[in-house]
């Protein structure tokens, strides 16, 4: 296929993918008596028609990226965390004790120190589930799920115990939540009237670190083979169990410091459900994101537009608050099964013939036991190799 | 199952396609009743391809196959199973966490009743088969606890319990060791009186003492076809690979090196296996510099536990290896590496390299943690790519570019990228296990020449294979291991392939 | 009077038997009373913190009046919004602080209807053991529970009172182990808070012929299949409050005001269920009857925060 | 309350308790021994669980009424086994990565289920559910009727199921296949397994008995339906397979021991025993940890394939 040729079978994929998906919510919505037509519209468009729809998009992208940073991390090492969800509590919980224990410090001193608190308090918790695995075996699957539950639990133990706010007690509200922070540990808002803050900046900024540390370090390079081949790692000298742990330890601190940065720039104290399924949409944003800091960011604001949109359907489309999950599911299923399409050389080169012949031309043959496309690595767990198809072996010699 | 007995099959004008690449470009073939046909190619031919499609394990592109005359169309194994073909795979098709009965019953059909399976039909079958054929296997052996040579004969079994009549042998005899191998190929040549049988091997002695005829495959088209009998193996090696193939010879010049001042010094090894038993059990050997040392012996001797504990990955229970002085014993992969060792794995799949790593990366993977290809913990992309762009001509490595995976390289070309990191790394020793294995002739003479070219250069080599004649083409000096000891050391140009056949089984005749 | 739109913002949903619903009915009971013609409402549920956070701010761009976060944990954010939409009346609750001038709070005093629950409670039972199936012990829950412990040991001082948590506010699988826990060990008078709290009412009503029996947070449980198990139920009013605030926005004041619900003012209504028929003895009524007056009357102090378990 | 009856009350409720996440466990120990790792199990339980609900709700007073648990329950497994079916066709025919779609179809079953609910049925409801069933003569043995023999029909079936499962997956022609096609599929396709039918009808068989585990919640358990009525309780079950090796039985401990720690926590915060309750609610899921931390792994047993999909032509 050319190039012109390969990007219409892309789009027509793709656009086949976002129709099916659109079809299972149309049908839901159908059976639910809704207007399909507009719910479509205000999910696409509604967030975007002003400043306030658009800076909370990426109020929600802000979170949702650092976590699938941290997921893309993991699963490059070869390791699944399904724990971010718990992760970011404890992130929540360590960066909001320092930043209340640290309030008379100087703010340039404040709030990097909470951040970096918050990371520390994801990385305990990720940092569990990694020496688990890597001392003991525990599937970190199963470990990750749990310590999502127990981190709950210890968090609504924080705040409702020691670190309640006096006030609450004072007042007899009793509402689980800390002290506000002080505000010299506030990330600043960008622009006035939004939410949006320079939360921003640090997650554009480490989406750039972690694709320097995963593609332009020795550890990244070390922690990738460990995940992409263990036993190769091992051979060459890498210390595998320790870059386990070390990946965990990561991917843990991004969901904490996910943690830590939305509650000094959005919550500004420590209040129940702020981790609110940031922990699970992360996992699919990661993987949206084809694992790479590239795709991550666009991935994160486009599932941060669905959240928003799917929000503004109940008020503005009258559709039951649900629909967004309905929608969420839908497209995941319908993308990783487009993906098939457009990253299979089998099944292109076969829907290639098949049109070929449909249309009474003869496929170019091959030229006999040379090697003009090399298969397609995308499906391997890195698509920093989904380069070009290479040159034909002939030619190379 | 009766149906009717197989007196022709023929192929004709298969083709079949994978992306970007031809694998077979209309082929014909025919084997008659009772006869043995070769087929040989060099790696990436499309033996294997050729037959998957006539098991119906792919269906081809374009061609048709005849049956005793008529066509046929295999859709599944299943209808090849139906005519009586069978085949026994190139990789093991034994799923490991089960029996072999388990194994079996999987592909006979009749075993399986609505709501049991019948394994006592199954083991019943099993050892009518083992008998009559004198293939002795456990019905209720789980599979990952056999050695690779009884595995091989497990493949055979269930073959022929599935009611083969017609085989197809893919490269039976590349795991299994010389004398598993003679036994193997009298045994084929016992049945083929009853069989018809088509026998791919890289071997060509194996072709020679087996086949009554040959095709030769060179890049998914048939470019000979005659009687094995007309050719000599040389012959044979030129049409396949298009040059005059000749593996080199050490020449060890009567050359006698002082004893004691070796590169590679190990003194009373002791190593436990995967079980906790004793794998290495006091061995002691030196190699010199420039010294080539073979290790020969039947695969399960404690060749595994040697090649691991002296790169650093399996712990060390007592005993030294010292390289170039330094103690290494017991130190971790990391810091052998640093002392200069290198060694080819056995499993060069999922141990030499990381399949889904560009060939680039795997050529550094080793010693990323250093200059020239990192600083100060950052990597250098432009000399990866250089030297990666360099090895690949020097090696002749055969891929698209160097970005391409890895993984999805030949089995030759992945030896290839090992054999050029390991050696442009400058090694001090190097260990190398079964390194032809699998490989065609002319990767194979490649190989050869490479490990001479160290060994002049002053590189300690240990060599660690079953294969006999290559042990004995490159060796300096031949060590025999038996049960986790060395029987004995001979130089290589005393050694005869009998009495290190003899050493091998265990047998010392001082 | 002017018309006026009012938004709410939730994070359960308005149909779901309690604490959601209960503001989302008052809001309808008032809309209704003035006309849709009067009173323009809309709401978003299933809110979590930062969704809630774009709603409030959506509503409030879009000219909303009124904006009700329905949750104590919704507090920084109004605090935050009223600063950026100072035309815009906020409220949010539970809560007992005064807010900026924008912002009402409103504060349920539950611990009087745990009290008059807590009183029932302590007659009706035989086996002298009480289970409460709390969500987390904090914000009115806790109030409720401690309330309903004061109204027990004024009538009963020897009754056993089992409180356990469930640790989640919608755990309704978890809330009926519990309910069932309790039964096991003994205890034949159930009550518990918030949405999950149907789960547990919904455990006791599978004692069908059992004297196993409940008290309610909610009066809506009075109306559900499993009503015949409730004896009595408490619940809230906000149609005061939403009136209130309405009235106070159109006479100038934008908010600014702690805004309490008790017996006294009418944010809580109490019913008994007369159908479940003996347990409910006239004795019973009496004492629920003047533990109510006396509250209303502000005779009785209720010193919840003194109750430790 | 004395010691042996804190004991006894605890297995009491623990079993029944342990029903759910055994029904959903054993139909992923199909799924996984068929090399698919499927966690949206989840879903296909909110979606049983809400289907199941709907005959004994709109049913109710009228003259089937009796029957419908029996039609909600056929619903669920139908429903179950049809998602099952629609997982299958993402991750075997398109060979879509397992971990990712799984949260897919966690996230459209229980949105589905919870947009529906909302519609047709609104707020939060009670259904006769399915009753107690004692065993006739064996609920009168001492202490181990009121354990074993006293509960609803779905309990008895649920553990009944373990040796089916067990006797399905190692002793009949189809559990080998399964066990084969989630092992080594190349080998399996080798001898003409079907591959992609096999892992079709695993998923299919999982996938019911998600629904059927749903469907227990809804209508055994808690006898009602609330949006999220799961709350994870698929997650765990999908934690219990691995816990449990892939074998019915340790998957039947897995549940077990899960559901008597949570009864214990509940009992113990019954009890009145004085420390914060939160931990008592941690403690069902940091003994699975600390469980599995101290079992030593066997070799070779389980899925080596899970999670990798294939194509016969397709080498990686
Ligand atoms: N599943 C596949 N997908 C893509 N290409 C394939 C596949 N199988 C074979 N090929 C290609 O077809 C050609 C023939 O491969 P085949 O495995 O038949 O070689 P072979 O002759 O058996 O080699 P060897 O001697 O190494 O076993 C190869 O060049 C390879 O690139
Ligand atoms: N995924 C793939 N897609 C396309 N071609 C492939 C793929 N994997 C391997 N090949 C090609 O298949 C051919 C033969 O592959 P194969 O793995 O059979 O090599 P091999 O030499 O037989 O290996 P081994 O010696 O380990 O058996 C090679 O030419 C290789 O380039
Ligand atoms: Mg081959
Ligand atoms: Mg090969």
């Amino acid at each position: 296929m050319n190039k012109s040729g390969k990007l219409a079978y892309n789009a027509a994929i793709v656009i086949a993918a976002a129709a099916a998906a659109m079809g299972i919510g149309a049908i839901v919505l159908a059976a639910v008596g809704a207007d399909i037509g507009k719910a479509y519209a205000v999910i696409l468009t509604e967030p975007l028609k002003d400043m306030i729809g658009i800076t909370e998009i990426v109020v929600r992208a802000v979170p949702l990226s650092l976590i699938a940073l941290g997921i893309a991390i993991a699963f490059r090492s070869g390791i699944l965390n399904i724990g971010a969800e718990g992760q970011m509590l404890m992130g929540i919980l360590a960066c909001s004790a320092t930043a209340i224990a640290g309030a008379a410090l100087p703010k340039p001193i404040l709030v990097p120190l909470a951040i970096l608190a918050g990371a520390a308090g994801g990385a305990v918790w990720g940092g569990i589930a990694g020496v688990l695995r890597a001392k003991l075996g525990v599937n970190e699957i199963l470990s990750t799920v749990m310590l999502n539950y127990i981190a709950a639990q210890f968090y609504t133990f924080l705040l409702r115990g020691p670190m309640m706010d006096p006030e609450e007690l004072v007042t007899g509200s009793g509402t689980p939540q800390t002290v506000r922070m002080p505000r010299s540990a506030w990330l600043d808002r960008l622009i006035p009237g939004t939410r949006l803050h320079t939360g921003v900046f640090i997650a554009i900024g480490l989406a750039i670190v972690v694709f320097f540390l995963l593609w332009r370090t020795t550890a990244g390079f070390r922690m990738r083979a460990a995940g992409a081949e263990a036993k190769a790692a091992r051979y060459a000298g890498v210390k595998v169990e320790r870059y386990l742990v070390i990946a965990m330890l990561l991917s843990g601190a991004f969901a904490g410091m996910a943690g830590a940065v939305e509650i000094l720039g959005v919550h500004r104290r420590a209040i129940e459900g702020i981790s609110g399924g940031y922990g699970f949409t992360g996992i699919v944003v990661a993987l949206f994101g084809g694992l790479h800091p590239a795709g991550i960011i666009p991935a994160s604001l486009f599932f941060g537009l669905l959240l928003l949109g799917a929000d503004m359907t109940q008020r503005l489309a009258d559709v039951p608050a649900n629909m967004v999950l309905v929608l969420q599911g839908a497209i995941i299923l319908a993308i990783v099964s487009a993906r098939q399409f457009i990253n299979n050389p089998y099944v292109q080169d076969k829907l290639s013939r098949a049109l070929a012949k449909l249309f009474g031309r003869a496929a170019p043959p091959a030229p006999p036991g040379s090697i003009e496309a090399c298969p397609d690595p995308s499906d391997s767990p890195d698509p920093c190799l989904a380069g070009e198809p290479g040159v034909s072996e002939e030619e190379t010699r | 199952m009766g149906h009717e007995p197989i007196r022709s099959l023929e192929l004709r004008g298969i083709t079949k396609r994978f992306p970007g690449i031809l694998a077979c470009d209309h082929i014909d073939l025919s084997v008659g009743e009772h006869s043995v046909r070769a087929l040989v190619g060099e790696n990436g031919a499309g033996k294997t391809t050729l037959m998957n499609i006539l098991m119906g394990l792919y269906q081809p592109d374009e061609g048709r196959i005849l049956l005793n005359g008529s066509e046929v169309r295999f859709r599944s194994p299943n209808d090849a199973f139906d005519h009586g073909i069978g085949m026994v795979h190139q990789h093991f098709m034994l799923v490991q966490n089960m029996t072999v009965a388990e194994n079996v019953a999987l592909g006979m059909k009749s075993s399986h009743r609505p709501f049991r399976l019948d394994i006592g039909a199954v083991r019943k079958r099993i050892l009518e088969v083992s008998e009559r054929h004198d293939l002795p296997v456990n019905p209720d052996a789980l599979v990952w606890q056999l050695s690779v040579g009884e595995q091989q004969r497990v493949e055979l079994v269930k073959t022929l319990c599935l009611g083969a009549r017609f085989l197809i042998l893919d490269e039976p005899t590349s795991a299994l060791t010389p004398q598993e191998t003679d036994e193997l190929i009298a045994l084929l040549s016992k049945m083929s009186s009853e069989l018809s049988i088509v026998f791919i091997s890289h071997k060509l002695h194996e072709v020679k003492a087996l086949s009554d005829t040959v095709s030769i495959l060179r890049r998914g088209r048939i470019v000979f076809e005659g009687r094995t009998e007309d050719q000599t193996p040389a012959d044979l090696a030129a049409l396949m690979t298009g040059h005059d193939v000749e593996l080199p010879r050490v020449d060890s010049g009567g050359a006698e090196r002082p004893v004691g001042t070796g590169m590679l010094s190990i003194r009373e090894l002791c190593v436990k296996g995967d079980r906790g038993n004793l794998a290495l059990d006091g061995v002691t050997l030196d190699i010199a510099p420039g010294e080539i040392v073979g290790l020969a012996g039947v695969s399960g001797n404690g060749q595994r536990e040697f090649a691991e504990a002296l790169n650093g990955l399996r712990g060390v229970d007592s005993g030294s290896i010292l390289l170039d002085g330094a103690q290494i014993a017991g130190r971790c992969a990391g810091a052998v590496i640093g002392e200069g060792m290198g060694y080819i794995p056995e499993d060069r799949n999922t141990e030499g390299i990381v399949p889904s790593f560009s060939v680039r990366e795997n050529l550094v993977l080793k010693d990323i943690g250093g200059e020239p290809w990192s600083k100060a913990g950052f990597l250098r992309l432009g000399a990866i790519a250089d030297n990666a762009n360099d090895l690949k001509e020097r090696f002749d490595i055969r891929c698209p570019t160097t970005d391409t995976a890895a993984g999805s390289l030949s089995g030759g070309n992945i030896q290839k990228v090992i054999l050029a990191r390991e050696l442009a790394r400058g090694p001090k020793a190097l260990v190398a296990v079964y390194p032809t294995r699998g490989l065609d002739m002319g990767a194979e003479e490649f190989i050869h020449k490479q490990l001479l070219a160290r060994r002049s250069e002053g590189v300690a080599i240990l060599l660690i294979s079953e294969e006999l004649e290559e042990i004995m083409n490159l060796s300096d000096r031949i060590a025999v291991i038996y049960k986790g000891k060395i029987l004995k050391v001979v130089p290589g140009k005393d050694a005869s392939k009998r009495s290190l056949g003899l050493l091998m089984a265990g047998v010392v005749d001082e | 009077k002017s018309k006026v739109k009012i938004a709410l913002i939730i994070e359960s949903t308005v149909d779901d038997k309690g604490w959601g619903q209960a503001m989302h009915d008052a809001i309808v009971a008032v809309q209704n009373k003035y006309g849709s013609s009067m009173i323009e409402y809309n709401y978003s549920e299933k809110m979590k913190p930062v969704d809630a956070g774009s709603a409030a701010r959506q509503y409030a761009s879009r000219g909303f009046d009124i904006i009700i976060a329905h949750g104590a944990q919704f507090k920084n954010l109004i605090l935050e919004l009223s600063e950026d939409f100072p035309k815009t009346t906020f409220a949010f609750g539970t809560n007992a602080d005064v807010g900026p001038k924008n912002v009402f709070t409103y504060m349920p005093m539950s611990e009087e209807t745990g009290y008059i629950n807590g009183v029932i409670a302590g007659m009706v039972t035989k086996t002298n053991i009480i289970g409460i199936i709390g969500p987390v012990d904090a914000g009115d829950s806790a109030r409720y529970n401690r309330g309903f412990w004061l109204g027990v040991k004024s009538v009963n001082p020897k009754a056993d009172i089992k409180v356990a948590h469930t640790g989640s506010f919608a755990d309704f699988v978890k809330a009926g182990e519990l309910a069932h826990t309790h039964i096991k060990a003994g205890a034949d008078v159930l009550t518990g808070a918030a949405q999950q709290a149907t789960g547990g009412l919904r455990a006791v009503a599978e004692y069908k012929d059992k004297q196993i029996w409940w008290l309610g947070q909610d009066t809506l449980q009075l109306t559900m299949p499993e009503g015949f198990k409730v004896i009595a139920a408490c619940s809230y009013d906000y149609a005061p409050v939403i009136e209130a605030m309405i009235d106070k926005r159109q006479a100038g004041v934008l908010g600014g005001e702690n805004i309490p619900m008790t017996f006294e003012n009418g944010g809580f209504v109490f019913k008994y269920n007369d159908k479940v028929g003996s347990v409910l003895t006239s004795a019973i009524r009496k004492a629920a009857d003047q533990a109510r007056a006396d509250i209303t009357a502000k005779k009785l102090k209720l010193d919840w925060q003194a109750i430790k378990y | 309350m004395n010691a042996g009856s804190f004991v006894l009350n605890i297995l009491i409720l623990g079993v029944p308790f342990s029903v759910a996440l055994l029904l959903a466990a054993l139909g992923e120990t199909i799924n996984q021994r068929a090399g698919i790792f499927n966690l949206g199990c989840e879903g296909i339980m909110a979606m049983g669980a809400f289907v199941a609900f709907l005959p004994p709700f709109f049913m109710a007073g009228t003259p089937q009424a009796p029957f419908a648990n029996l039609i909600g329950l056929v619903l669920a497994i139908v429903v179950g086994a049809l998602l099952g079916i629609l997982f299958a066709l993402v991750v075997v025919t398109f060979r879509a990565p397992q971990g990712i779609a799984g949260i897919g179809l966690q996230m459209l079953g229980w949105g589905v289920a919870g947009t529906l609910f909302r519609h047709y049925v609104g707020g939060v409801t009670g259904v006769a559910g399915i009753a107690a069933f004692p065993i006739p003569g064996l609920s009168r043995i001492p202490v181990l009727g009121q354990i074993l023999f006293n509960h609803n029909p779905l309990v008895y079936l649920a553990f009944l199921l373990v040796p089916v499962f067990w006797y399905v997956l190692f002793k009949t022609p189809w559990g080998l296949k399964v066990r084969a096609v989630g092992t080594y599929p190349r080998a399996a396709d080798s001898l003409g397994i079907p591959v992609a039918r096999v892992r079709y009808q695993a998923l299919a068989l999982g996938g019911a008995m998600a629904g059927l585990a749903g469907a227990y919640l809804s209508l055994a358990q808690a006898k009602m339906f609330a949006d999220d009525l799961i709350a994870g309780r698929g997650f765990i079950a999908v934690a219990l397979v691995y816990f449990g090796r892939w074998n019915p039985v340790g998957v039947m401990v897995g549940a077990l021991l899960f559901s008597l720690a949570q009864a214990l926590q509940l009992s113990i915060q019954v009890a009145g025993i004085d420390f914060p309750y939160e931990f008592a609610v941690m403690l069902p899921y940091v003994l699975v940890i600390v469980v599995l931390a101290l079992v030593r792994k066997a070799r070779m047993v389980g899925p080596t394939e899970l999670g990798k999909p294939f194509d016969r032509e397709q080498r990686v």
